[in-house]
C-alpha cells in the first residue's frame, strides 16, 4: 500500500493541476464549441443550431478586418520584436560599461499594464499632440507621423507600442541565450578569423533556436493576450479598422450582447493559435525525449 | 556537479580589445549612441507619464502634453492614492492597491509552487503520459481569457467562491499553472538525474527531495516565475473587473474608473499619477530583481 | 434593513457627486449602499462585469442600463418586478410615455428612470461665430455653409472625436435632420430595409462625407471633452455632442448663451437617452427592500433634481421645478415636451436606445467604417442593409 | 551463507529497445566487483537495477539472498556513488553526509558521531561547511564517498566515480578506495571504464558489451586469458596486440608466420602443440614484446622490426611498428634507444600468448 | 632562423590577480611543447596569449621573429583545437573544417581539396556531412583536428584536447598526435594536466604552478632529474616517492637512513660522494624500487618492507608499503606474487635518485 502510494505520488500531485487545466481550459473551449452552435445573446443558450453563427462570421467585413489585422499585427509584432531584440542583446553584449541599467530600462515596459500606458502612447502617437507636433515645433512643418489617426496605418501603430512593450523582455531572452554560448567556440571562431559579425550570423545565432522558439512562444502568448493595447491605444479604431479576433469577440460578447457570434469567434481564433503553436510545442518535446 | 546558482561567464564575443584606433572609438560611440536612442523610446512613455503627473490641471489644459512641467506638484499624486474619487467613494486607489496585494501575493505564491511541483515531476519522475500532459497544461497558456470569463463565472457562483478574492486567486492560479509549470519544467531538466537517485537511496522519498534538494536549488527560476506571474497577476483587468464585486476590486478597477470616466471633466494629472502608482510594484520588482531575471533565464528556463 | 449594490458606471466628476446624493438618500432611510463602480468602454466593462457577476448567481441589486437592453435581461429571466413602487408613486403620470415604456417589461415595471439626456444637440464657441457672422444653423446646408466659411477664416468648422460610438451620435443628428422624426423611425428603430437602403440614406451619408471634411486630421481616437476643449478655447466651432458636454463647458466657468451656444441640431425631433437602473433579481429580504426604496429615490424629486443639474441632463419626471437649471436644459424639456406630444420624441441609436446591441453595433460599425474611409455612399447603404440583416 | 548479491537471467527493456540481456553475475561478501565496458554497454542500468533506481523486466535479483523486486532502494541497504558525485548543491559537506540519516530519523548524537568518524576517516574534517560548490574535485568526490560510508551497508555501488577527475587525483582516489575496501571488508559493485581502475581494484571483472556479458573473471584472468577478441582488446592500456597471422601445427609445436612490413615473414614457433586453424589472430601484450636479454626461457624468441613511432612514457618507452598489416606496440625499458625510422630486434615472449579465430573472435587455446 | 615561439617575461594579470609571472620560453621549429600544471596554474591563460585571445599585460611575445602584440588572432598564423573542441553545433563536418577557409576567401576547389586531404588523413570521411551532435568524443576531436589541420599553420595550440575521452580512446589519440606530429614536422603547443601525456608527446615540457615555470626540459630531464618537489611530485604516475631520510657523507659515498615502520630503519649507501644537509628527501620512482634481482649493479640495493596495499595493474603490480612515514609504492612484475600484510624484499636502484631539501624542495643533486 505505501510503496503503492510512494509510486504513485507524482501522478497525484500533478493531478489536480492537470483536472484544473481540462476543465478550466479544455472544457471551457468545449463550452465555447457548444455555444457557437447556437444562438446565444445576451446569455448562452444551449439548443443546438448549426453553423449560422459561423455563416454571419465570414459575412461581416469587421471580422475580415479583424483576421486580417491579426496576421499583420501577429506577424509584425513578433517578427520585429524578435529582431529587434535580438538586435539590441547584441550591442548589450559589447562590453557595455552601464549594462545593468540600460537593461533594466529595455526590460521595465514588460511591467507595465497597457492599460496604464495606452493614454501616455495615444498622446505620444496623435499628431496633434505628440512627436509630429514636437518635430513640426522644430522647424520641420512638413513632418507627417500621423499613424494613429491614419486608418490603413494605425494598425502599424499598435505593432510601434506592442513591440515597446515585449522587446526588452526578448531582448533579455536574447541576452540570456547568448551568455550561455560556449566561451571556447566563440574563441575557436576567433582563431579561425571569423569577423564577430558572422560570428554571430553564422555560429552564435543558429546555435540559439531554443531561444527564439522561447522567445516566440511568450510573443505569441502576448500577441493573443494583446486586447488591453487596442483598446487602451485606439479602441479598434479608426473605424475598425485596428479591430482584432480578441476585440471584436469581446465587443460582440459583452457590449452587443451576441454571445454566439463571439463563441464563433472565440473558435476560429483558436484554431489559428492551435495551428501555429501545435508544431511548436511537438517539436519542442520531441526532441526532449530523443 | 556545478554550482548551479553561480552567474554565467560572459563569453567575450567582441574578442579582445587593443590599443584602441579612432575607427574603434567611433565604432564604440555609435554603439552608445544607438543604445541611447534605444533607451529613450523605451522611456519616452514613462517620461510623458511622470511629467503630466507633476503638472497642475491648468497648466496640462493650456500648455503642450509632452512638454516639461513648468511648475511641479505633487497634489496629483496625493489626490489619486488617497481623495480621487472612483464612483461614490473618494479614497483614491489605496483600497484597492491592497485588494490587489491580497490577490497578486498568494497568487504568486501558489501558482509558483504548484508550477515547482510540476515541473519537477514531468522533469524528474518521468511517466508514461507525463509529456502529453505537459503539453496540454501548456497549451493553456494560449487561451484567450475573453473566451473563459463565462463558463469561468458559471463555476465560480457553483463553487461559492463568485466575487471574492480567493475566488479572484483560484482564477489566476489556474491560468498560471501552464507558465510556471514550463519554467520550472525546463529548469529542473537541466538538473541530473542522478541527483534525485542519490537522494533516493538515501531514503528520501518524492516530497523530501523536492523539499530539501529542489526547492533550495530553485532560487533563479523563481525569481523568474514570481516575476511573471507578479506581473500578469498584478496587471491583469479582464478578470479583476469581471470577478469582483464591491470591496474586492483590484487596483487596475479602480485605475480604469478613474481614467475612463465618461463624462465630466478629466484630470490627466491625477490619472497619471494614479497609473504610476497602480504600476509602482512591478516597476520595483523589474528594477529589483532584473538581474536575477536574466540569470534565472539563462539557467534553465531558456535553454530548450 | 434595506441593502443594495449598485452597479454603474458614473465614476467621476459631477455623476460620481450626484450619485453620492442618492446613496446618502438611501443612507438617510436606513439603507446600506455599496458600491460598485465599473468604468470604461461606455459601460462595455460593467456589462462584461454584469454578465459575470449573473452567471454567477451573484447580480448586483440595481444597475445601471438602458434601453432594449433593460428588455432584453429581462427575456433572460433576471430582472425583478417592481412595479408596486411604480405604483405607490405614480410613475405612469409623471414620466412621459415614451420614457415610461423603456422602463416596463411585458407590462410590469423592472427599472427606474434617473434623467433625460437630450443627444442631438450642437455646440458652438459663441465668439468664433461672432467674429465670422454666423447665426446658429437651423438647416444641414446653412451648417455646411458655416462650415466653409470658418475653414477659409482657419477655424476647424467642426471638432469631433474619432470614436465609434461619437461617430454614430452625428450620424444618427443627420438621419433625423435630414430624413426628419418618421425617416428616423423607420431607418434607426424599426430597421427598415426600404429606408435604410433609400435615396434619403444616401443623403445621409452624403453629408457625413461632407462632416469629415470639416473635421481636423487629428480627430481619430480623440475623447470627446478634448473636442468640447477645442471649442472651449476658440480652435473649433462647433461640436455635435450630448447635453453632458454642457458640463464640459460649465465646469471651466463658461456661461452658456455668452462663451458658448446651444442649440438642437439642424432639423425637427428630440433624441433621447436616458440613464435608468434596472432591479436584478435578488434574493433576500433586505435586498428587496433595498431595490424597492432605491427605486423610489431614484424617481424622487430631490434625487430628479441634484443630479440632473450635475450632470447636464434634464429630470425624467415632468413635474421637477427647472428653476435652477440653466437656459439650455430649459430649451431641452420644452423641446421634450413638444416632440413628445407630436411623436418626435425618438430614441437614441447611438446611445443604446432604440437598438439591441447587435443591431446597433452592427450600423455603427458601417458608420465608422464609411466616415474613417473613401468609401462611396452607394456602397455605404449597401453595407448597412447587409450588417442590419446580418445582425438579426 | 547466501551470496550478496545474485543476479539471475535479468534482463532490462526500455520500452522495445534490450538494453541488458541475460545477465548473471553473483558476488560473495567481501568481493569488489568491477563492470566494465565501452559506453552504452549497459554498465549504469545494471548498477541502478541493483540499486532499485530502475525496475527490471525480467529475471531475478537477490542482495543477501532476499529478493528485492519490490524493495525500494531505501530498503535495500545500499549506498551508492555517482560519477557526478550527485552532492546536494545547497546542503553543507556535513549535511549532505548526515541527509541519508536525518530521513531515516537517526537521532543526531549518532549522526554527529559518524559524522566525526567518516571524516576523520577521509580526511575532510576541515571542509565539513563548505558547500559542494567550493570544494575540488577530488575533495567532492571524497564527500561524495563519506555519503555512501555513514550508511554503513551491505554492499556498497560506485557509478564510474573517478572519471571526473585529473588524471593524477584519480590515481590516489583509487588508491583510497582500495585501502577503503581492504579496511572495511565491504562488498562492492563498481563501475568504470577504465580497464586500469578495473584492473588494480577487483577481485572479479565483469565486461560488458552491448548489454551482453562477455567474460566474467579476476582481473589476470581477464587480463592474462581474455575470453575474446572484444575483451582482449578492451583490457589493458596499451591494448594488447592483435596480430593477424598463419597456424601450422608441426608436431610438437606450432609454427606462427606473421606478415612483415617490407621484408620476409617472421616466423615464430610455438613450442607447445596446439589445434589451431590455418588463419588465426595472435594477442600479445606490449609487455611481451620486449628489448632481448630482459626475458628469459623458452617461450621468448627474437625478431627486428622498422620502428614507426616512439612514445616514452617515463617509466617505459613505448615503440610502434607494423606487423600482419597492423600497428604492434612493445614496451621498451626507458633506457633503451629506440628512434623512428630505425630497426630493432624485439624478443616476442610467447609463454603468455592469445589466439583467436578471426570471424567469431573466440579464444581459442 | 628565429624560433617559432619566443616569449620573454611575459605577463599576465586579470585586475589585481597576477595569473602568469615572468614567462620565458623559446620553441625552435618542429619542437611539440607541452605545458603541464594543475589546474588553475594558468596553462590555458598562457595558450589564449599565445594565440591573442586574452592580451598580454606585459613583456614580449614573438611568432617566428614577429612581435604579436598588436596582432589579431586570426592573423597570427595559428591554429587552436580547444578542450570541449568548440565545434560549430549547427554546421556539418564539412563546414565546421571549411568555414574558416570560406570566411577567408579561399575559392571553393582549394577548399574542397583541402577538406578531402584532411578528412583522408584524420579517417573522417564517412561523418563529413554530420552536425556536431551527432558524431562520438573522439569522432569530434578529430574533426576539431581536422578544422586546425586545414589552416596550415605555423604554429598549432591544444588545451587539453584529450581530457574530454575516456581512457581507452585517449591512448589511441595519442598516438594519433604522435604520428601527426612526426608526419607534420609542425610546431605545437600543447596544455595537458595529464603527466603521461606530457612525457609521451613533448619534446619539450614546461610544467607550471601558480603561473610561474617551475621547469623547462625534455620528458626524460624532467622524468628523471625534477627541479624540485613539486615537479617530481607531479610528474610520473604512480608518483615518485618522496621520503624523508637523514644523510651522512661518509668519504666516498653517502650513507642514506630511512625510518621503517615498527622496525630498524633501512639503511642505503650512495655510491658518490654528495654534499647534502643532514634531513633531506630522498626521490625514488616506483620503478626504481622492484622485487630483487631484476636490477642490477652497484647502485642496487635490497630492504625488506612489510606490504599494505596490492595493486594489481595488468602488466605490472604495484605494492604499497610505508618508509619515513610516508606511503612508498614499488612497481613488481605481474608474475611476482605479492600479499597484502606479508614482509617483502625489496631491490632499491639509487642510480637515478633525486634528493630534495625539505624546506625549499629544491634538487640537491
Ligand atoms: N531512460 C532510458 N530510456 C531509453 N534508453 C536508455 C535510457 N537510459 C539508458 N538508455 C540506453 O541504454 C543503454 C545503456 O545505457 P547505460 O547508461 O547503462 O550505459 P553505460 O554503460 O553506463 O554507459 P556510460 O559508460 O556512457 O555511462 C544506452 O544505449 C542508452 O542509450
Ligand atoms: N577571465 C578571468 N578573470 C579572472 N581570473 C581568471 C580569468 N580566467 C582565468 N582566471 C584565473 O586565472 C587562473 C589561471 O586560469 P587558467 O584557466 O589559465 O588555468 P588552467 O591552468 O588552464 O587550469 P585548468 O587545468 O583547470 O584548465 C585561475 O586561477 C583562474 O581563476
Ligand atoms: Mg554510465
Ligand atoms: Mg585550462
Amino acid at each position: 500500500m505505501a510503496r503503492w502510494f510512494e509510486t504513485h505520488l507524482p501522478k497525484m500531485v500533478l493531478a489536480p493541476s492537470f483536472i484544473a487545466v481540462l476543465i478550466f481550459v479544455y472544457g471551457f473551449i468545449g463550452w465555447t464549441a457548444w455555444v457557437s452552435l447556437t444562438r446565444s445573446r445576451l446569455l448562452p443558450k444551449y439548443e443546438i443550431e448549426g453553423f449560422i453563427q459561423y455563416d454571419r462570421l465570414f459575412d461581416s467585413p469587421r471580422w475580415d478586418t479583424a483576421l486580417n489585422n491579426l496576421f499583420i499585427f501577429g506577424g509584425l509584432y513578433i517578427g520585429i520584436s524578435m529582431v529587434l531584440g535580438l538586435i539590441l542583446a547584441i550591442l548589450l553584449d559589447q562590453n557595455i560599461r552601464t549594462e545593468g541599467a540600460i537593461r533594466t530600462v529595455y526590460l521595465y515596459p514588460m511591467a507595465l499594464s497597457m492599460i496604464v500606458t495606452g493614454t501616455a502612447w495615444k498622446w505620444i502617437l496623435n499628431p496633434g499632440l505628440g512627436i509630429e507636433a514636437m518635430v513640426q515645433g522644430w522647424g520641420f512643418p512638413n513632418f507627417s507621423f500621423d499613424w494613429l489617426v491614419n486608418p490603413d496605418m494605425a494598425i502599424y501603430a499598435i505593432v510601434l507600442a506592442a513591440i515597446w512593450q515585449s522587446s526588452g523582455f526578448v531582448m533579455a531572452l536574447f541576452l540570456a541565450g547568448l551568455r550561455s554560448v560556449d566561451t571556447e567556440i566563440i574563441r575557436a571562431a576567433q582563431v579561425d578569423g571569423i569577423p564577430t559579425w558572422r560570428v554571430y550570423t553564422a555560429i552564435i545565432i543558429p546555435s540559439m533556436a531554443p531561444i527564439f522558439l522561447s522567445a516566440f512562444i511568450v510573443l505569441a502568448h502576448l500577441a493573443i493576450k494583446s486586447f488591453d493595447l487596442v483598446i487602451a491605444l485606439t479602441g479598434g479604431g479608426p473605424g475598425y479598422a485596428t479591430d482584432l479576433p480578441a476585440t471584436y469577440m469581446y465587443a460582440m460578447a459583452f457590449s452587443r450582447g451576441d454571445i454566439g457570434q463571439a463563441a464563433s469567434s472565440a473558435m476560429i481564433m483558436m484554431l489559428v493559435v492551435f495551428a501555429i503553436i501545435v508544431p511548436y510545442l511537438y517539436s519542442e518535446l520531441r526532441a526532449k525525449n530523443d | 556537479m556545478t554550482d548551479l546558482t553561480a552567474a554565467p561567464r560572459r563569453p567575450d564575443v567582441a574578442g579582445v580589445r587593443r590599443r584602441s584606433s579612432a575607427g574603434k572609438i567611433a565604432l564604440r560611440w555609435g554603439l552608445y549612441a544607438i543604445l541611447l536612442v534605444f533607451a529613450l523610446y523605451y522611456l519616452m512613455p514613462l517620461f510623458v507619464m511622470l511629467t503630466t503627473s507633476l503638472k497642475s490641471l491648468e497648466e496640462i489644459r493650456t500648455g503642450d502634453l509632452i512638454a516639461l512641467p513648468r511648475e511641479i506638484t505633487f497634489d496629483a499624486w496625493r489626490t489619486a492614492w488617497s481623495e480621487a474619487c472612483t464612483g461614490i467613494q473618494c479614497e483614491g486607489v489605496r483600497p484597492y492597491f491592497w485588494n490587489s496585494v491580497l490577490i497578486a501575493v498568494p497568487g504568486v505564491i501558489i501558482s509558483t509552487l504548484l508550477g515547482a511541483v510540476n515541473g519537477y515531476v514531468v522533469a524528474q519522475w518521468q511517466f508514461r503520459g507525463a509529456n502529453v500532459i505537459f503539453a496540454l497544461m501548456l497549451f493553456g497558456c494560449f487561451i484567450p481569457f475573453q473566451v473563459v470569463l463565462l463558463p469561468m463565472a458559471r463555476l465560480l457562483g457553483l463553487m461559492g467562491i463568485a466575487g471574492t478574492i480567493p475566488g479572484l486567486i483560484f482564477v489566476h492560479v489556474i491560468y498560471g499553472i501552464g507558465f510556471t509549470t514550463l519554467f520550472f519544467r525546463n529548469y529542473y531538466v537541466t538538473i541530473p538525474s542522478e541527483l534525485t537517485k542519490a537522494a533516493k537511496v538515501d531514503g528520501a522519498g518524492f516530497l523530501r527531495i523536492f523539499w530539501a534538494i529542489f526547492l533550495p536549488l530553485s532560487l533563479p527560476i523563481v525569481v523568474v516565475s514570481v516575476i511573471w506571474q507578479f506581473t500578469q497577476i498584478w496587471n491583469d483587468f479582464l478578470f479583476g473587473v469581471s470577478f469582483s464585486q464591491a470591496g474586492t476590486q483590484p487596483v487596475t478597477v479602480a485605475l480604469n474608473n478613474i481614467v475612463n470616466s465618461t463624462t465630466g471633466v478629466k484630470a490627466y494629472n491625477v490619472d497619471m499619477a494614479a497609473a504610476i502608482i497602480a504600476a509602482l510594484p512591478t516597476l520595483l520588482v523589474y528594477v529589483v530583481a532584473g538581474k536575477y531575471f536574466i540569470r534565472g533565464l539563462t539557467a534553465g528556463s531558456v535553454k530548450g | 434593513e434595506p441593502q443594495a449594490e449598485v452597479l454603474h458606471w458614473w465614476t467621476s466628476g459631477g455623476e460620481a457627486k450626484a450619485v453620492a446624493v442618492l446613496q446618502e438618500e438611501f443612507a438617510e432611510q436606513g439603507g446600506t449602499w455599496t458600491d460598485m463602480p465599473v468604468a470604461g468602454g461606455g459601460g462595455d466593462a460593467a456589462m462584461t462585469a454584469l454578465r459575470a457577476r449573473v452567471l454567477s448567481g451573484n447580480a448586483p441589486t440595481a444597475v445601471q442600463l438602458k434601453g432594449p437592453a433593460i428588455q432584453e435581461w429581462y427575456e433572460e429571466g433576471v430582472l425583478a418586478d417592481i412595479s408596486n413602487v411604480a405604483e405607490e408613486e405614480n410613475w405612469s403620470e409623471v414620466l412621459p410615455a415614451s420614457i415610461a415604456n423603456h422602463m416596463k417589461c411585458d407590462g410590469t415595471w423592472c427599472a427606474a428612470p434617473v434623467n433625460v439626456h437630450r443627444v442631438d444637440w450642437i455646440w458652438a464657441n459663441a465668439d468664433v461665430l461672432e467674429q465670422n457672422g454666423i447665426e446658429m444653423p437651423s438647416t444641414w446646408d446653412e451648417f455646411n455653409a458655416a462650415a466653409e466659411k470658418l475653414q477659409e477664416a482657419g477655424v476647424i468648422p467642426l471638432a469631433h472625436g474619432g470614436q465609434a460610438w461619437q461617430d454614430a451620435t452625428v450620424f444618427e443628428t443627420v438621419v433625423l435632420g435630414l430624413g426628419g422624426p418618421d425617416f428616423y423611425q423607420s431607418a434607426l428603430v424599426d430597421l427598415d430595409q426600404e429606408a435604410l437602403t433609400s435615396d434619403t440614406m444616401k443623403a445621409v451619408f452624403d453629408q457625413m462625407r461632407t462632416l469629415r471634411g470639416y473635421v481636423d486630421d487629428n480627430f481619430s481616437g480623440r475623447d470627446w471633452n478634448l473636442a468640447t476643449a477645442m471649442v472651449m478655447n476658440g480652435e473649433a466651432a462647433f461640436q455635435i455632442m450630448g447635453d453632458w458636454a454642457k458640463g464640459e463647458f460649465l465646469a471651466a466657468g463658461k456661461e452658456p448663451g455668452e462663451d458658448f451656444l446651444c442649440a438642437s441640431t439642424p432639423g425637427d425631433g428630440f433624441l433621447y437617452n436616458v440613464d435608468s437602473f434596472a432591479m436584478f433579481d435578488v434574493d433576500g429580504e433586505d435586498k428587496r427592500a433595498g431595490q424597492e426604496l432605491l427605486a423610489e429615490l431614484i424617481v424622487g424629486q430631490n434625487f430628479q433634481k441634484v443630479f440632473n443639474l450635475n450632470k447636464g441632463s434634464i429630470p425624467a419626471r415632468t413635474d421637477v421645478s427647472l428653476e435652477e437649471f440653466d437656459s439650455c436644459a430649459h430649451t431641452s424639456s420644452e423641446d421634450m415636451q413638444a416632440s413628445s406630444e407630436n411623436g418626435s420624441l425618438l430614441p437614441s441609436y447611438a446611445h443604446g436606445m432604440a437598438l439591441r446591441g447587435a443591431q446597433a453595433g452592427a450600423i455603427t460599425d458601417v458608420v465608422t467604417a464609411h466616415f474613417n474611409s473613401d468609401m462611396s455612399s452607394d456602397e455605404a447603404v449597401q453595407m448597412l442593409a447587409d450588417a442590419v440583416a446580418n445582425s438579426m | 551463507m547466501a551470496p550478496i548479491l545474485d543476479i539471475r537471467n535479468l534482463y532490462k527493456n526500455y520500452g522495445t529497445t534490450e538494453v541488458l540481456k541475460d545477465i548473471n553475475v553473483s558476488i560473495e561478501s567481501g568481493e569488489f566487483l568491477v563492470l566494465v565496458g565501452p559506453s552504452g554497454c549497459g554498465k549504469s542500468t545494471l548498477l541502478n537495477c541493483i540499486a532499485g533506481l530502475e525496475p527490471i523486466s525480467g529475471g531475478t535479483l537477490a542482495i543477501a539472498g532476499e529478493d528485492m523486486t519490490d524493495v525500494s532502494p531505501k530498503d535495500r541497504d545500499i549506498a551508492m556513488v555517482f560519477q557526478s558525485y550527485a552532492l546536494y548543491p545547497t546542503m553543507s559537506v556535513a549535511k549532505n553526509i548526515t541527509f541519508g540519516m536525518k530521513v531515516r530519523g537517526v537521532d543526531s548524537a549518532t549522526q554527529e558521531r559518524k559524522l566525526a568518524e567518516v571524516a576523520r576517516q577521509l580526511q575532510i574534517e576541515p571542509l565539513l561547511n563548505r558547500r559542494p560548490g567550493q570544494l575540488s574535485g577530488g575533495q567532492r568526490q571524497r564527500v561524495a564517498m563519506g555519503r555512501a560510508l555513514v550508511r554503513d551497508p551491505k554492499l556498497f555501488l560506485f557509478d564510474e566515480p573517478l572519471s571526473n577527475l585529473d588524471a593524477k587525483l584519480r590515481v590516489e582516489m583509487r588508491t583510497e578506495i582500495k585501502a577503503l575496501h581492504q579496511n572495511l571488508g565491504a562488498s562492492m559493485v563498481y563501475v568504470t571504464h577504465d580497464q586500469i581502475e578495473a584492473m588494480t581494484l577487483a577481485t572479479k571483472i565483469v565486461v560488458m558489451k552491448g548489454g551482453v556479458i562477455q567474460q566474467i573473471g579476476s582481473p589476470s584472468e581477464i587480463y592474462n586469458r581474455p575470453a575474446n577478441l572484444f575483451v582482449a582488446d578492451f583490457m589493458g592500456s596499451p591494448a594488447m596486440n592483435l596480430i593477424p597471422a598463419r597456424a601450422q601445427g608441426n608436431g610438437s609445436g606450432t609454427r606462427i608466420e606473421i606478415a612483415r612490413e617490407g621484408g620476409e615473414p617472421i616466423v615464430l614457433t610455438d613450442a607447445r602443440a596446439r589445434d589451431l586453424p590455418e588463419d588465426v589472430i595472435v594477442g600479445l601484450r606490449p609487455e611481451d614484446i620486449a628489448e632481448p636479454g630482459f626475458r628469459h626461457g623458452e617461450a621468448v624468441q627474437e625478431a627486428s622490426c622498422k620502428i614507426d613511432i616512439v612514445e616514452p612514457a617515463g617509466a617505459d618507452t613505448y615503440v610502434m611498428t607494423h606487423l600482419g598489416g597492423k600497428p604492434v606496440t612493445a614496451r621498451l625499458h626507458s633506457e633503451t634507444e629506440a628512434a623512428p625510422g630505425a630497426t630493432h630486434t624485439f624478443a616476442f615472449d610467447l609463454s603468455k600468448v592469445s589466439y583467436f579465430e578471426p570471424e567469431s573472435g573466440r579464444r581459442l587455446n
